[in-house]
C-alpha cells in the first residue's frame, strides 16, 4: 500500500533526508508531500542530483574561453573545435554501481555517459575510461577488474563507439571502493546543439526508448550514501545495460535532430524521468505536466513512484516541436523503439503529474532545483606535507632491479590486457591507439583535424597536497596530449572524493577544486563539464582524493600525431622541461613501504605551459619523433617505457641531474618531457629560444636500456626483458582466482 | 574424475524483474519470423559431473558451486538438479 | 562500380564500409536495411561488422534471417561476389551460405588486436592477385571468431581451397601463438564452393588508409575492383 | 500474450564433439576454488510462453522456433519441455 503522510523519521532517513531538509520541503510546499512527490524531492535534493555539498566549491573553476560553446550545466560541455565543427565531451562516474555489479554498473556507466554527448545531438566518436582498483591482491580485485573490463568493453563494442584510451592504477584505499569514471566525446556541427530544454508551451512531450522497469530505483540515492553492513540488501535494485537499444536510440536520436524536430531534449540517466524532466523545466523556466500511466512499462503493477525513480536504462525524452510529431513518430518507430506521447509543455513552473487523471504530483520546479539544499560545509585546511630528509630515504642496492620491479607494478605496467578487450578501431578514425602514445588520437569526420584525449589523476599526490595533486592531474593530462602534438583546450572533470560530512574531507575537496582551477587558468583550458563523487568510503575509510582530470586538445593535421616509443636508432633523447624530481607519493617509495609520505611533485603550472608550449612548437617544426611525459616511476622509467613500442634501446646519461640517485631515476618529475629527434641542435636551439630547459641524454638504439650516472653503469638491462615483465603485470593481478 | 562421478544440473536464471536483453531481442525475432506474440526468458544451464558420495552430497557442492561462481546472486537465481 | 553495404540493426561498421568505398576507392556505396527486398544495383555486395540484434542468442543469427537476406542469397547464386566481414561472416554462416560456424573466442575475452593472415585456397573475387608471399596485417575485433566445422566439412574446406585466409605470425607462421581465438585450423576466413561469396573475421577495412596505419586491407577492395571491371 | 499461454523450455547444448571453451574455464575455476575436479558442460535454456491449442501444439511449435532460430545446427542440439 502506497505510505501516506505523516512519514515516519525512518522513511524520511531512507529517502536521503535530514529531518531538516524534511521540514523545508514541508515549508516550501506548504503541505506534507504525497508519496511519489516524497520520492521525486528525495532523488533531485539528492547529493547526485543536486550537488548540495559541492556546488559552492565548483563555483571557482574557470568556466569560459573564446572556445567554450557551452559550459557546465547541461548534459556535457561543447568546444569549438574549427571549420563549424565542436566537440562535446564529459565524464562521469559509475563507482557505488560498479562495486556492487562490476559488469553491469560499468556498462551502464558508458551507457549513461555516452547518452550524455549524443542528446546534444553530437555523435559520439570516443570513449575513455579511468579506473581505480584495491590493491592487486586483494582477494575481490580480480573478479572486480575482469568484472568491469568486461562491462566497458562490452557496452563500448555493442554501441560501435570505439574505447580509445584510459588509465587504470591499483592502491589499498579503493578496496572498498572502486572508481569507475567514463568519458565520451562527440562531434557536431557547432550551431546544431541541442540543449535539455523543455521549450515552448503546449509542445508534447515524447518518451522514447526501452520500457520502464523497477531497475535501479534508489540508485542516484544509492550514490550519496557511503557503503556499509546493508549494501547487500540493495542489490536488486541494479541496473542492466542494453548495448544493441542504445545503438538504435543513438541513430533515432540524431536522426530526429537533423531533421529538426526537436524543441529539447535530455536522456533519463541517474533518477530517471523526474531528473530529466524537473532539469529541462527548470532550464526552459517552463512547466510540465506528464501522464505516468502512459510511460511504457516492462513489468505489471507499477506504480507512479516507481515509475518516477526507475533508472532503467536506454531512455529519452524529447520535447517535439508541434506539429511534428508524426515525423517523430516515424523515425523512432523506423528504429524499433518504443515512444510515446506522455505529457506537455506548460507555462505553470509546476512539474506535474497524473495516474489515470488524478494528481499524484504537483510541485513548483523551482523547489526541486533552485531551492534545492547548498551546504558550505565545515572543512578543515589540509596539513601541509613534510619533506622526506634524504636520510630518511630507504637504501636502493640494485637500481636495473628497481627499475624492473617498478615496470611490474600494475600500476605502471602495460595495460594491454584492458585495451584488448576494447574495441578502439571501429569508425575507422583512430590515429593513435591505446598503449601507442601518451594520449588517444582520434580524426574529426569530414576534416583532416584530430582531437587528442587523456585521462588522469594521481591520487597519492592528492592525498598529500590535494592542492598540489589535483593541479598536477590536469597538468599531466595537459602535457599527455601535447605529447602527441595537440593543443590542449579543455578540461572535463570527475570529482571522487569520501564523504563531504567530514571536514578533512570537505577540506581536500575544496583544495582540489582550488589546484584544479589554478592549473586551469594557467593552461587556458577551462572546465566545460564534470562530475562530483561523493561519499566514496566504506565503513568510515575513505578513497585518496581523486579528482580526475579529463582533457581535450586539437590538432590541425591528425596525421601529424606523434606516439611515444622511440621509433628508430639513431635519434637524439632530449628531456624537456626541469621539473625536480620527486620522491614524495611515488611509486619506488611504494616498493619501499608506504609511498604516502614526504613531498609530491611541484605543481608549477606556469612552467609546465612553457614545456608545453615548446613541445608543441617542436612538433610544428617536425622535430618530434616521439614524445612521452616523466610521470610514476620517474625518468628511467619513462625511458624504458619509450623502448618498448619498437624494440629500439636507449643509452642515457643522467649525470647532469640532481639529487640522491634513486630521485634522480625514479622521482615523479610532473612537468619534463622524453623527447626523440633526429635534429637534436634544432630541438635544443627552439627550447632555448623558448625559454626552456632542454638536456641532451644520449642516443636510441640497441636492444638495450643503459642508464649512466656520473660515469656508473646503473642500470643496463635487455628491453625484451623489461618488456615481458611490464606485460606480466596486469595478467598475474586477474589469473588470480577470487570470490565473487 | 573417477567412474563413479554423479552428474547434476545447476540452471541459472535472471531474478524476476532484471532485464533480459536476450529474451526481448529473441522474442521480436520470433515474431518477425510468424510465430507470433511470445514472451522469452534466457537462461544458463551448467551440466557439472563430480565426484561425490552420493546424490545429497552432491546437491550441496553443486548449491555451494553456484553461490561461489556460477550464479552472480545480484542478479540471478538458481535451481539444482541431480540425477 | 558500385558497392552495396547491408545494414542490420546494431551493425556498427556499415559506415566504415561505405567510407572505404567512397572515400579510399572512389567507387559508389549503396547502404541498404535489414527490410529491403532489393540490394539496389549491386556489383558487389559487403556484409559489415558490428552487432546486429546486439549479437544476443548468437552472433549473426537473427540478421540472417532478415527480409533483406532473401535477396543477399540470390546475389549469391548467381555468382555475385558477397564479402562478410566480421558479423558478416558470423550472418554468412548462420545463414548457410557458407559451411560452418563461429563460436566463443578460446580465451573467451573479446580480442581486438593487429593480426598477420596468408591468403591461401583458391583466388576469389577479394584475393585474386593479392600477395601471397607475403602475410597481411590486418586487425580482428571480436568475441566470437572461433571457426568450427567437423571433421568432414573441414578436410573439404582444405581440400576444396576453400580455405581463403588463415592466422599465422609476422613471420608467416601458422601455429597456436597465432590464434587469436581457437579456431580451427587457424582459419580466419572461407569461401564457398563456387569461390564468390568470402566470409572473414579480420577487417580490412580498417586498414586501408595510411592514417590508420596499414594499407594491407585495401588489397581486398582493389582485387574485388580489379576482377570486375 | 493471452492468459491462457503455454509455458515451455527450450535447451540448447553443444554437440559432443564441439569443444566447450566456457565449460573449461568453469572446471577450472571449480578447481582453483577447491571443488577439486569436475567436468562442465554449459547450455543455454529459453523459457518461452506462447499461445498454443494445447501441450502438443506447444511442442510442435517449440520444435520450429528451435530449428528455425534458436540452435544452430552445425554445434548445437536441442531439447523440448512443456509443463
Ligand atoms: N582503462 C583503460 N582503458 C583503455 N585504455 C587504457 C586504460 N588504462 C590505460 N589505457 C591505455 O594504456 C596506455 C598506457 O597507459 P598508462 O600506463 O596510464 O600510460 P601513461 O603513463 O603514458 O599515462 C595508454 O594508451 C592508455 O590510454
Ligand atoms: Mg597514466
Amino acid at each position: 500500500m502506497t505510505p501516506t503522510p505523516p512519514y515516519t523519521p525512518e522513511v524520511i532517513r531512507q529517502h536521503g533526508l535530514t529531518p531538516d531538509e524534511y521540514a523545508r520541503l514541508e515549508a516550501l510546499l506548504g503541505r506534507a508531500p504525497t508519496w511519489p512527490e516524497l520520492g521525486v524531492f528525495s532523488v533531485m535534493w539528492s547529493e547526485h542530483c543536486a550537488y548540495k555539498s559541492s556546488r559552492v566549491h565548483l563555483r571557482r573553476l574557470p568556466t569560459t574561453g573564446p572556445r567554450v560553446i557551452q559550459g557546465p550545466g547541461e548534459n556535457a560541455g561543447v568546444v569549438d573545435a574549427g571549420d563549424g565543427w565542436a566537440v562535446v565531451f564529459k565524464m562521469e562516474s559509475h563507482n557505488h554501481p560498479s562495486f556492487i555489479e562490476p559488469l553491469q554498473g560499468a556498462a551502464t556507466g558508458v551507457g549513461g555517459i555516452l547518452r550524455d554527448v549524443f542528446t546534444m545531438g553530437a555523435r559520439p566518436i570516443a570513449l575513455l575510461n579511468a579506473l581505480r582498483f584495491g590493491r592487486p591482491d586483494h582477494p575481490r580485485t580480480p573478479y572486480l577488474v575482469k568484472g568491469v573490463v568486461g562491462g566497458i568493453g562490452g557496452y563500448g563494442n555493442c554501441v560501435g563507439v570505439p574505447t580509445v584510451g584510459g588509465d587504470a592504477s591499483f592502491d589499498a584505499c579503493y578496496d572498498g571502493n572502486i572508481l569507475v569514471n567514463a568519458f565520451a566525446l562527440g562531434v557536431a556541427r557547432a550551431d546544431r546543439i541541442f540543449l535539455g530544454r523543455a521549450e515552448g508551451v503546449g509542445n508534447p512531450v515524447f518518451y522514447v526508448g526501452s520500457k520502464t522497469g523497477r531497475d535501479g530505483i534508489h540508485g542516484a540515492t544509492m550514490a550519496s550514501e557511503e557503503f556499509g553492513e546493508g549494501s547487500e540488501a540493495k542489490r536488486p535494485t541494479v541496473q542492466v545495460g542494453d548495448p544493441f537499444t542504445e545503438k538504435l536510440l543513438i541513430e533515432a536520436s540524431l536522426e530526429v535532430m537533423g531533421a529538426d524536430l526537436l524543441a529539447g531534449v535530455q536522456d533519463m540517466g541517474a533518477a530517471g524521468l523526474t531528473s530529466s524532466s524537473c532539469e529541462m523545466a527548470s532550464r526552459a523556466g517552463s512547466g510540465l505536466v506528464l501522464e505516468l500511466d502512459r510511460v511504457p512499462m516492462r513489468e505489471t503493477g507499477m506504480t507512479p513512484y516507481e515509475l518516477l525513480l526507475s533508472e532503467s536504462q536506454e531512455r529519452m525524452l524529447m520535447v517535439c516541436k508541434r506539429g511534428r510529431e508524426d515525423e517523430l513518430l516515424a523515425i523512432v518507430r523506423r528504429w524499433g523503439l518504443d515512444v510515446c506521447e506522455v505529457g506537455r509543455v506548460t507555462d505553470s513552473g509546476r512539474f506535474v503529474c497524473r495516474w489515470h487523471g488524478d494528481v499524484v504530483v504537483d510541485v513548483p520546479v523551482g523547489a526541486l532545483v533552485d531551492e534545492a539544499p547548498c551546504y558550505d560545509r565545515p572543512r578543515i585546511e589540509p596539513p601541509s606535507p613534510t619533506p622526506l630528509a634524504d636520510a630518511d630515504l630507504p637504501p636502493m642496492a640494485d637500481a636495473g632491479a628497481d627499475l624492473r620491479a617498478l615496470l611490474a607494478t600494475p600500476t605502471i605496467g602495460s595495460k594491454r590486457w584492458i585495451y584488448r578487450q576494447y574495441d578502439h578501431m571501429v569508425q575507422t578514425g583512430t590515429v593513435i591507439r591505446p598503449g601507442a602514445g601518451d594520449a588517444a588520437v582520434v580524426r574529426l569526420p569530414e576534416t583532416q583535424r584530430g582531437v587528442a584525449m587523456s585521462v588522469d589523476c594521481n591520487a597519492r599526490y592528492c592525498a598529500l597536497d590535494p592542492y598540489a595533486g589535483a593541479g598536477l592531474a590536469v597538468v599531466e593530462s595537459a602535457l599527455n596530449v601535447a605529447c602527441v602534438g595537440a593543443r590542449p583546450v579543455a578540461v572535463t572533470d570527475c570529482l571522487n572524493f569520501a564523504s563531504p560530512e567530514r571536514p578533512e574531507v570537505m577540506g581536500t575537496f575544496a583544495a582540489a577544486i582550488d589546484g584544479i582551477a589554478a592549473a586551469c587558468a594557467a593552461l587556458e583550458t577551462p572546465v566545460v563539464s564534470g562530475n562530483v563523487s561523493l561519499y566514496n568510503e566504506t565503513e568510515g575509510r575513505g578513497i585518496h582524493p581523486t579528482p580526475m582530470i579529463g582533457m581535450v586538445a586539437l590538432m590541425e593535421d591528425a596525421a601529424a600525431a606523434v606516439g611515444s616509443g622511440f621509433p628508430t636508432d639513431g635519434l637524439a633523447v632530449v628531456v624537456l622541461g626541469e621539473a625536480p624530481p620527486a620522491l614524495g607519493g611515488s611509486v619506488w617509495l611504494g616498493l619501499r613501504g608506504d609511498p604516502l609520505r614526504g613531498l609530491p611533485p611541484r605543481l608549477d603550472p606556469a612552467a609546465a605551459r612553457k614545456v608545453i608550449d615548446a613541445l608543441l612548437a617542436a612538433h610544428a617544426a617536425g622535430l618530434v619523433a616521439s614524445a612521452h611525459d616523466v610521470s610514476e616511476g620517474g625518468l628511467a622509467v619513462a625511458l624504458a617505457e619509450c623502448t618498448f613500442a619498437h624494440g629500439v634501446g636507449v643509452a642515457a646519461d643522467l649525470s647532469a641531474g640532481e639529487g640522491p640517485l634513486p630521485a634522480r631515476l625514479f622521482g615523479e618529475a610532473i612537468g619534463t618531457v622524453v623527447v626523440a629527434t633526429a635534429d637534436r641542435d634544432a630541438l635544443l636551439a627552439l627550447a632555448q629560444r623558448l625559454g626552456v630547459t632542454a638536456w641532451f641524454v644520449g642516443p636510441t638504439g640497441g636492444d638495450r636500456v643503459v642508464i649512466t650516472v656520473d660515469e656508473r653503469r646503473v642500470v643496463d638491462a635487455g628491453v625484451a626483458d623489461l618488456r615481458a615483465a611490464w606485460e606480466a603485470a596486469l595478467p598475474a593481478v586477474v589469473a588470480a582466482r577470487g570470490p565473487l | 574424475m573417477s567412474e563413479g562421478a554423479i552428474k547434476g544440473k545447476v540452471t541459472v536464471r535472471l531474478r524476476p524483474g532484471v532485464l533480459d536483453v536476450q529474451g526481448k531481442a529473441i522474442a521480436n525475432a520470433l515474431a518477425d519470423l510468424g510465430f507470433g506474440d511470445t514472451e522469452v526468458r534466457v537462461g544458463k544451464v551448467f551440466e557439472v559431473s563430480l565426484d561425490a558420495a552420493d546424490a545429497d552430497a552432491a546437491r550441496a557442492r553443486l548449491a555451494e558451486m553456484a553461490t561461489g561462481l556460477l550464479a552472480n546472486p545480484v542478479m540471478e537465481t538458481f535451481e539444482i538438479e541431480v540425477d | 562500380m558500385r558497392f552495396t553495404v547491408v545494414s542490420f540493426p546494431g551493425s556498427n561498421c556499415d559506415h566504415d564500409c561505405v567510407r572505404v568505398v567512397e572515400e579510399v576507392l572512389g567507387e559508389q556505396a549503396a547502404l541498404v536495411r535489414h527490410t529491403a527486398d532489393d540490394l539496389d544495383r549491386p556489383d558487389v555486395v559487403l556484409l559489415p561488422g558490428g552487432f546486429s540484434y546486439g549479437d544476443y542468442l548468437r552472433c549473426g543469427a537473427i540478421a540472417a534471417r532478415a527480409p533483406v537476406m532473401a535477396a543477399v542469397r540470390r546475389f549469391a547464386e548467381g555468382g555475385g561476389p558477397v564479402l562478410g566481414i566480421c558479423n558478416g561472416f558470423q550472418v554468412l554462416t548462420e545463414c548457410g551460405l557458407l559451411p560452418g560456424a563461429l563460436g566463443r573466442n578460446a580465451g573467451l575475452d573479446f580480442v581486438c588486436d593487429d593480426v598477420w593472415l596468408t591468403v591461401e585456397g583458391r583466388a576469389t573475387p577479394f584475393t585474386r592477385g593479392v600477395r601471397r608471399d607475403a602475410p597481411l596485417r590486418v586487425p580482428v575485433a571480436h568475441h566470437d571468431g572461433c571457426y568450427f566445422a567437423d571433421d568432414a566439412t573441414l578436410a573439404r574446406l582444405e581440400g576444396e581451397g576453400q580455405v581463403v585466409f588463415r592466422y599465422v605470425d609476422a613471420a608467416g607462421r601458422s601455429d597456436a601463438t597465432a590464434n587469436p581465438n581457437g579456431s580451427r585450423a587457424n582459419i580466419a576466413g572461407i569461401c564457398n564452393a563456387a569461390g564468390n561469396v568470402v566470409g572473414m573475421m579480420p577487417h580490412p577495412e580498417r586498414c586501408a588508409e595510411p592514417l590508420l596505419g596499414g594499407v594491407d586491407g585495401r588489397l581486398l577492395f582493389d582485387a574485388v575492383r580489379g576482377v570486375l571491371s
